[in-house]
């Protein structure tokens, strides 16, 4: 008997073309498409039944110079077999200029993850209402999330160079 | 403690008022905030000591900063503290303001508060326990009976370093200096 | 027509947490809330991925400091998942019966946020009493009163001391005997009931849309839980009922909260009786040399406040590429909260952000 | 004669400031007591006060100072028309109308204080002041009434003497609506909950008081107290009798003021139409029953 | 001095003043101020003289009388001093403004016709007086043009309405009596039946109430008050309104003649119940409207009918200390409802017209001499101690409380309370919170608007803390209609019910006072700060964004809103019920078109006079 990640595998499979479907263990479904795909992906499985978007995350994989978005989708449902479900949608984008189209008309509560995926990684999401800082209150050049940003140095850059008062005075 | 000492009362009434009715903000920046209402609530009732948390700065003579301090957080502490009446006392709490503590490395927060507003003492720990809010307001009793929480006459007298060093983590502050520049003295500033 | 715009904190006698609430409001009316996170962010994961996998025990313990142990609890499930460590039938139970006692503890501050914004003191004093009997427990059992890091890869640090068994069952016992107490002055209370009823009402619809989970989507009348969906720990070796209200407004949610609470008491009770005897950790490798295989896992935990979920993901290193942690006030906060408040009154804003039971760290991170 | 005036007038203010701060300070224990606390010492407001007057203070501008001199002042001048025990040194002057209008005085003092401070808290802070005052005013101003018209005098000397002769207005069948209604509305009158709403300061970060610091905190911390001695021996001498002697009126405020305390601390806080629609309903339904009953049953006198 | 002069000043210098204008701006100024100041000071010397003369006969045959006595002279002086600060505050207020020599004419003209009114000695002068008064009263109501002219024209119709019933009431008399001098009359009342003097009562309240803006015939005040030249509101409001209070006093005794009018109907449904009653209403339902209003002069203006339900509840009460305080109650309005009037005058002349409550605040800090004439204004509006509107309340409630009427007492304090929270939103909302950026430069109101604000506000306090002096007025009118006069002194009364001395309570007031200034004075100074210093949980102070003023009673708004709509509807609606022809008829008066309620008033009042010739029932 096929357990329900299997049979919303294969009707994954069915509808959409290049994308590939895994299921890891027994509640664990990891789809990975393109980034194009990702809404229909996306809004086909919150038809299905899987409408809550747990987390949007992003993964910075600077060897291969992609980020790379993971959508985590679970279900509302009392049904156990549903329920029990953790669905992957995985899609990889450009380091350079990241942008994509936002998802919160399939998933309201997307907002505020799309922020500050923003803020941190410097992902730009077309059609978004409010691309405003969420979290950080300084500039920062290189997105701070991102690999290639090192906090301890950015620590000594900054905030270890400003003196303290007595110093200050002394110098004076 | 010498609360009921009358001849104190009637020799230094400004002191003892202070040192017996400390108001602190009610300012949750951090972290510390969690041992903040056991300490003023039943099993340590800080109120004993005439501690209790008030609404507004201007009620306040006492600014705990409970813990880590964001750049964010930062503006707004600032704002509060100038916002205080004299005297004023602040103190630290936990080991995240005295030097980042936990945060050392990270981007967003603040290693040492004493480089931008002034702090009268420290207590360590993370988490300090509610015990030591007390060690530190009968600390406090003690710095402010021989006159050394002093912090804010070191505001006022390095006030310029001070926004120097605050000016340069949040870039331009949107109010105008408290006290205006080389002028050592008294005398807030009037914005009409 | 003069606009209006006031702030609900950061320095504010309401505001639980470091949190920000821009309002724009016409007389008593809010127009539009909007939310200002950020002040408590410290660029956890970040900090997470210069750490070694044993080192980060300390700083994720930290992210919520309501409630640190499902945090512990979710990063060592997270770890035991890449590394593929078993834990021993013991330390689940135990694990299970610290983190009920962290759930009421928690439950306790909400209750002591609730009443205290409501003006409310007698009963948030006594609530705030009770919570450092169940802070006790921890202390004895870890050596902290708030931070613990006590459960590991592979189990819980340390077993029960001797008698600490009969010394929960007694302040379970302390606390339970003054559940009538509350009622009276707090739950039944008519002032309170005005004061809560049809305010910040969230139908289940909206709830579903706008990714509600724990007591906000329960108290709207989904049976949700994950201890029941997809029970870890030992929570599929007893018996339990999630509470459930329909309403889905603050008297709802924090009616949801006190019956959870005494759910919790029942579970542990039975969590207790259970317990089998054994080892309490499966050992580890040297943590200094410990690399996990290159993998990426999401686990989830049903915390005070709701789903709680962690994807971590390895490249093969010694310390973790990539944590992100979901939380459940994330989209109370961000998104449910500036609904909830639309049109509710000046008066209302803490009562609805403390009953949708919002944490600020937990938004920050 | 005006040497005793005089002496009468330095008393009842030192007295009613003692009594005042003795019960905010008692209220301060007797809640931490019913929260399980040891609480501070019954002094306590009292260094408050201290401190506050040694502490620099921001003012606004003239008005700001002005109110609340304006409302303290109010507040000290209604003590002149308020019998304590036989004490009173302003009893042939205007009687219990011009004590009603001369209560109006500290708020709306502290609303021009307030207003001037530019900040909206604090304007919430007076809106809700003055429409709790308006709530409560209506069965007050019937339940004053009721008890004008029944003793047939607006001079509450002879209110309460009237007392003296035919027993506490309580015992008066006709007065006993009007005395419940008045029960009914004393917590309002005092500002404690569930009508402690006009500070809020989970809400409105204390209304009124917001921008108030150092020695404008102390003052109003001052009239505060002068509000408590006030409220609750308007209700004292109107319908509990007054008293002959001021050690005996001490007690009778004492234990009326310890009832409301014990209310205090069982309830949250209302809403403002909450409260209002409290108000208007039983106790003005109360109060209006009782001033028909007096106008139908006739004078008693 | 001849009485015929002071009209003859008043009328030939407003058309002087026209012509005047053509000639040069400073000259029509200064002989617009001339004229009125002198119109007072003659008026000022015929205090405690009375005097009666025949003006013109020619008309009609009727002799014209002019007469004065105490009760006129009162009356006249108030309205003369009211209007010459009027017109001196208007010499700013209207400089801006087109048309002016036409403004200053027909102000002079509307005070000139009114001291007529008010000097009058028979019905058909005081008619006369009437017609030119409401005639020019419109055409300044509509000087603003817009709006004003649909204001103007909700005025005139309803004044004419009321100008028909009087004059059929004075046919009527002159038909049965065959005179329309007072003091004739006031004789041959005394033995009609009551039939006769209860019709004669509605014909002329139908009139005078009107013109009074008594519930439920207030309709014309609001937009009129609200959109007339503001220095005309605070004649339109301190005295024209009175003009109607005038009429009534006249007509209950001088006419009629107190103890006719007293016994006049028995018990709940008599004259004097009813009329006491119509003025309770007056008091409390505009009152809480005037909570609702946004709009500084509409919220006066309510606050004006309000306060007229005072006037009308103490003169109809019909004891001596009520008629007192009445009238001692319309003094009072005058000078505090003009000083408001005035103030909210300079604020709209600083600002460019704006007097939406809703977009000032903190003028404060710009504007501090209007704002304490603004302060003091309110203070005597709610009857804070020591102003003058204290004493004439503390008088009506004690009378009512005294005599026995509870529920009108009840009416009369709540109104009070009522009118702190309008009065303070009022001023809150100009005055104080925040000052929007706009407003920064903005400069004190002109000398010509400070004087009378500061001599009105002068007078307020002078008249609080010595009552004596209007009062011992007031009893010489009083002792003249036959009224007991009250025991007096200058500083207050004193009487077996409860006495009141002002000069106690100024003393504690004062002494108190002074020193808790000394205690705040000793202790250590406070620093000036900023509004943009302020307590923002934190944040930066917004600009322009931080003022609490929309909705300033928001909850009790929520509240009572429904309500008083309910309450009108809820009245036509059962009236639709029982009288199905008539109830589309009546129910259109309240869709706000004037014109029905004209015509319905008009037939009433055919239908009466047909059955008056049809059958002389009376």
């Amino acid at each position: 008997m096929k357990n329900t990640g299997q049979l919303l595998k294969e009707k994954l499979l069915l509808s959409f073309e290049d994308i590939q479907a895994e299921v890891s263990d027994e509640h664990r479904l990891t789809v990975n498409c393109r980034k194009d795909t990702v809404i229909t992906v996306l809004s086909f499985l919150n038809n299905s039944g899987y409408d809550h978007l747990a987390l949007i995350s992003c993964v910075d994989w600077i060897k291969d110079n992609v980020l790379e978005l993971v959508y985590i989708l679970t279900a509302y449902a009392e049904d156990k077999g549903k329920a029990k479900m953790n669905i992957l949608v995985k899609t990889r984008i450009t380091r350079e200029k990241p942008g994509l189209h936002t998802v919160i008309p399939v998933f309201e509560n997307a907002e505020p993850y799309e922020r500050e995926l923003h803020e941190l990684y410097g992902i730009h999401f077309m059609g978004h209402p409010r691309l405003t800082p969420l979290f950080l209150e300084r500039e920062y050049k290189i997105p701070p999330f991102r690999k290639d940003f090192d906090t301890r140095k950015y620590v000594q850059e900054v905030f270890d160079q400003i003196p303290f008062v007595e110093d200050k005075k002394a110098e004076k | 403690m010498d609360r009921n000492n009358l001849g104190k009362w009637l020799k230094s009434p400004g002191k003892m008022g202070q040192k017996y009715s400390l108001h602190a903000l009610y300012f949750c920046t951090g972290c510390g905030i969690i041992e903040i209402p056991p300490s003023i609530t039943t099993r340590w009732d800080a109120e004993r000591f005439g501690v209790i948390p008030v609404a507004t700065p201007r009620q306040a003579n006492l600014f705990l900063i409970t813990g880590y301090v964001s750049v964010k957080t930062l503006r707004y502490i600032i704002r509060s503290y100038e916002q205080m009446p004299e005297p004023k006392f602040t103190v630290g709490f936990g080991s995240c303001p005295i030097n980042g503590g936990m945060y050392w490395d990270s981007y967003n927060t603040i290693k040492h508060l004493d480089k931008y507003i002034p702090v009268d003492g420290w207590i360590a720990g993370c988490m300090p326990r509610p015990e030591a809010v007390f060690v530190a307001v009968t600390h406090l009793w003690t710095l402010i009976d021989k006159g050394m929480a002093d912090g804010y006459n070191k505001y006022r007298a390095n006030y310029q370093y001070y926004r120097e060093n605050q000016e340069k983590i949040l870039g331009k502050l949107e109010w105008p200096p408290l006290f205006s520049k080389n002028i050592k003295h008294e005398e807030y500033r009037t914005i009409a | 027509m003069r606009e209006l715009e006031l702030y609900f904190g950061p320095q504010h006698l309401g505001m639980v947490g470091n949190f920000s609430i821009t309002l724009n409001v016409e007389g008593d009316r809010i127009v539009k809330a909007t939310a200002n996170p950020g002040f408590l962010h410290r660029g956890f994961e970040k900090l997470m991925e210069q750490r070694t996998w044993i080192q980060n025990f300390p700083l994720v313990c930290r992210i919520n400091v309501v409630e640190p142990d499902h945090m512990e609890l979710m990063y060592a499930m997270a770890v035991e998942k890449l590394a593929g460590i078993e834990v021993p039938e013991r330390a689940r139970f135990i694990r299970s019966i610290y983190l009920e006692l962290a759930r009421i503890g928690s439950h306790l501050f909400g209750l002591w946020a609730y009443a205290n914004m409501l003006g409310f003191d007698t009963v948030a004093n006594w609530a705030m009493y009770h919570r450092d009997l169940v802070l006790d427990l921890f202390e004895e059992l870890t050596g902290g009163r708030v931070y613990h890091i006590y459960i590991w890869p592979g189990g819980v640090r340390r077993d029960f001391p001797e008698g600490f068994k009969d010394r929960i069952i007694n302040t379970l016992h302390t606390i339970g005997s003054c559940v009538p107490d509350y009622d009276n002055t707090f739950f039944n209370n008519r002032v309170f009931y005005k004061r809560a009823k049809n305010i910040g009402k969230i139908t289940c619809e909206e709830a579903k849309r706008m990714g509600a989970v724990g007591q906000v989507l329960r108290a709207t009348g989904m049976k949700q839980d994950i201890r029941k969906t997809e029970p870890y720990a030992a929570y599929d070796q007893v018996d339990w009922e999630i509470p459930v209200r329909t309403d889905g407004d603050a008297y709802s949610r924090i009616w949801v909260v006190r019956d959870e609470m005494i759910e919790s008491v029942h579970m542990i009770f039975k969590l207790l009786d259970k317990m089998p005897e054994g080892e309490v950790y499966n050992k580890i490798p040297n943590p200094f040399k410990w690399k996990i295989p290159d993998k990426d896992a999401y686990v989830r935990c049903e915390s005070s406040r709701g789903e709680l979920g962690l994807y971590l993901v390895s490249n093969g290193g010694d310390k973790p590429y990539r944590a992100h942690f979901r939380t459940p006030s994330y989209n109370h906060g961000l998104t449910i909260l500036e609904k909830a408040l639309e049109n509710e009154s000046i008066a209302d804003v803490g009562n609805i952000m403390i009953s949708l039971y919002i944490t600020a760290p937990e938004i920050d991170r | 004669m005006v040497m005793t005036t005089i002496l009468e007038i330095i008393f009842i203010i030192l007295l009613a400031g003692i009594i005042g701060l003795f019960f905010l300070g008692l209220s301060r224990k007797i809640m931490a007591r019913i929260h399980w606390r040891y609480g501070p010492p019954i002094t306590q407001p009292l260094i408050d006060i201290i401190k506050l007057f040694n502490q620099t203070s921001m003012s606004h501008g003239f008005l700001f100072n002005f109110g609340i001199i304006f409302s303290l002042a109010g507040s000290v001048v209604v003590l002149l028309f308020l019998p304590f025990g036989r004490i009173c040194p302003l009893s042939d002057s205007g009687g219990l109308l011009v004590i009603l209008y001369l209560m109006l005085i500290a708020p709306l003092g502290l609303a021009l204080s307030g207003g001037e401070a530019a900040n909206p808290y604090t304007s919430i802070g007076i809106s809700r002041k003055l429409l709790l005052a308006f709530g409560y005013e209506l069965p007050l101003l019937l339940i004053l009434l009721t008890v004008m018209t029944h003793y047939n005098t607006i001079s509450i000397v002879e209110i309460v003497n009237k007392q003296f002769q035919a027993g506490w207005s309580f015992q008066h069948l006709s007065l006993l609506l009007p005395g419940i209604a008045y029960i009914l509305i004393l917590p309002a009158i005092l500002g404690f909950r569930p009508f402690e709403l006009i500070q809020a300061p989970q809400e409105i970060s204390s209304g009124p008081m917001a921008e108030y610091s150092g020695k404008f905190l102390a003052l109003t911390t001052i009239q505060h107290a002068f509000n408590i001695f006030i409220s609750i021996s308007l209700f004292t001498n109107l319908f509990l009798g007054g008293a002959a002697n001021p050690g005996y009126f001490f007690l009778k405020i004492l234990a009326v003021f310890v009832i409301f305390l014990f209310a205090n601390a069982v309830f949250p806080r209302f809403r403002i139409e909450q409260a209002i629609k409290y108000l208007w309903r039983w106790p003005s339904i109360l109060a209006f029953a009782g001033l028909i009953i007096v106008l139908i049953t006739g004078k008693n006198f | 001095m001849n009485l015929s002069i002071i009209l003859a000043i008043a009328f030939g210098g407003a058309l002087l003043t026209y012509f005047s204008g053509k000639i040069s701006k400073k000259a029509r100024d200064v002989l617009a101020v001339l004229i009125s100041l002198v119109i007072a000071v003659i008026l000022a010397f015929f205090y405690n003289t009375s005097s009666r003369e025949i003006f013109y006969t020619g008309f009609l045959d009727f002799p014209l009388i002019l007469r004065i006595d105490t009760f006129s002279w009162f009356f006249a002086f108030t309205i003369a001093v009211i209007g010459s600060f009027s017109i001196i505050f208007s010499l700013s207020y209207i400089r801006k403004k087109g048309n002016t020599d036409y403004y200053y004419t027909m102000m002079l003209l509307v005070i000139a016709s009114m001291i007529g009114i008010i000097l009058s000695g028979d019905l058909v002068s005081f008619y006369i007086f009437w017609e030119i008064m409401s005639w020019s009263t419109f055409l300044l109501i509509s000087y603003n043009r817009g709006p004003a002219i649909a204001a103007g024209i909700k005025y005139i119709i309803m004044s004419v309405t009321g100008s028909v019933a009087m004059l059929v009431g004075i046919i009527s008399l002159y038909s049965h009596y065959g005179t329309v001098i007072y003091t004739e009359l006031s004789g041959l009342l005394y033995n009609a039946s009551s039939g006769y003097t209860i019709f004669i009562f509605v014909l002329f309240f139908i009139a005078l109430g009107i013109k009074n803006a008594i519930w439920p015939l207030h309709v014309w005040l609001p937009p009129a008050h609200s959109e007339a030249p503001s220095p005309f509101s605070a004649v339109l409001s301190g005295t024209l309104i009175k003009i109607g209070t005038y009429g009534i006093i006249l007509l209950i005794y001088v006419i009629v003649k107190i103890n006719v009018f007293l016994n006049l109907g028995e018990g709940i449904v008599s004259a004097r119940y009813i009329i006491a009653v119509t003025g309770a209403i007056t008091i409390l339902i505009p009152t809480f409207i005037a909570l609702l209003q946004d709009d500084a002069k509409r919220l006066l203006a309510w606050s004006t009918i309000a306060q007229a339900g005072y006037i009308i509840l103490g003169i109809a009460y019909g004891t001596s200390e009520s008629v007192a305080s009445g009238m001692f109650h319309f003094f009072n309005h005058a000078i505090f409802k003009a000083l408001l009037f005035m103030v909210v005058g300079a604020v709209e002349y600083r600002t460019n017209g704006v007097r939406d409550l809703n977009s000032l605040g903190g003028l404060i800090k710009k504007m501090p001499v209007t704002f304490v004439g603004g302060l003091i204004g309110i203070c005597g509006l709610i009857g804070v101690p020591l102003t003058n509107g204290f004493v004439s309340k503390w008088l009506i409630y004690k009378t009512l409380i005294i005599n026995n009427s509870p529920f009108l007492a009840f009416a009369a304090l709540l109104g009070t309370w009522g009118t702190i929270l309008y009065s303070y939103k009022l001023l809150h909302n100009m005055f104080l919170g925040q000052l929007p950026e706009k407003y920064e430069k903005l400069e004190r109101a002109p000398f010509s608007m400070q004087l009378p604000i500061v001599i009105l506000s002068l007078a307020i306090i002078l008249f609080g803390i010595l009552p004596g002096l209007p009062l011992k007025v007031i009893n010489s009118i009083e002792s003249g209609f036959g009224l007991e006069p009250l025991t007096i002194n200058i500083w207050g009364i004193t009487s077996d019910t409860g006495t009141i001395n002002m000069l106690n309570l100024f003393v504690a007031v004062f002494l108190i006072g002074i020193m808790i200034w000394l205690i705040f004075k000793g202790s250590k100074k406070s620093a000036g700060i900023g509004q943009y210093d302020n307590y923002a949980a934190g944040t930066t102070v917004p600009k322009n964004k931080y003022h609490y003023s929309v909705d300033f009673y928001g909850p009790l708004h929520r509240m009572i809103s429904p309500y008083l709509r309910d309450f009108i509807d809820d009245f036509y609606m059962s009236l639709a019920r029982s009288i199905k022809n008539l109830g589309n008829g009546i129910r259109r008066i309240y869709t706000g078109d004037v014109g029905y309620y004209a015509i319905y008033i008009m037939l009433f009042l055919a239908l009466l006079i047909f059955i008056q010739i049809k059958w002389k029932l009376w």
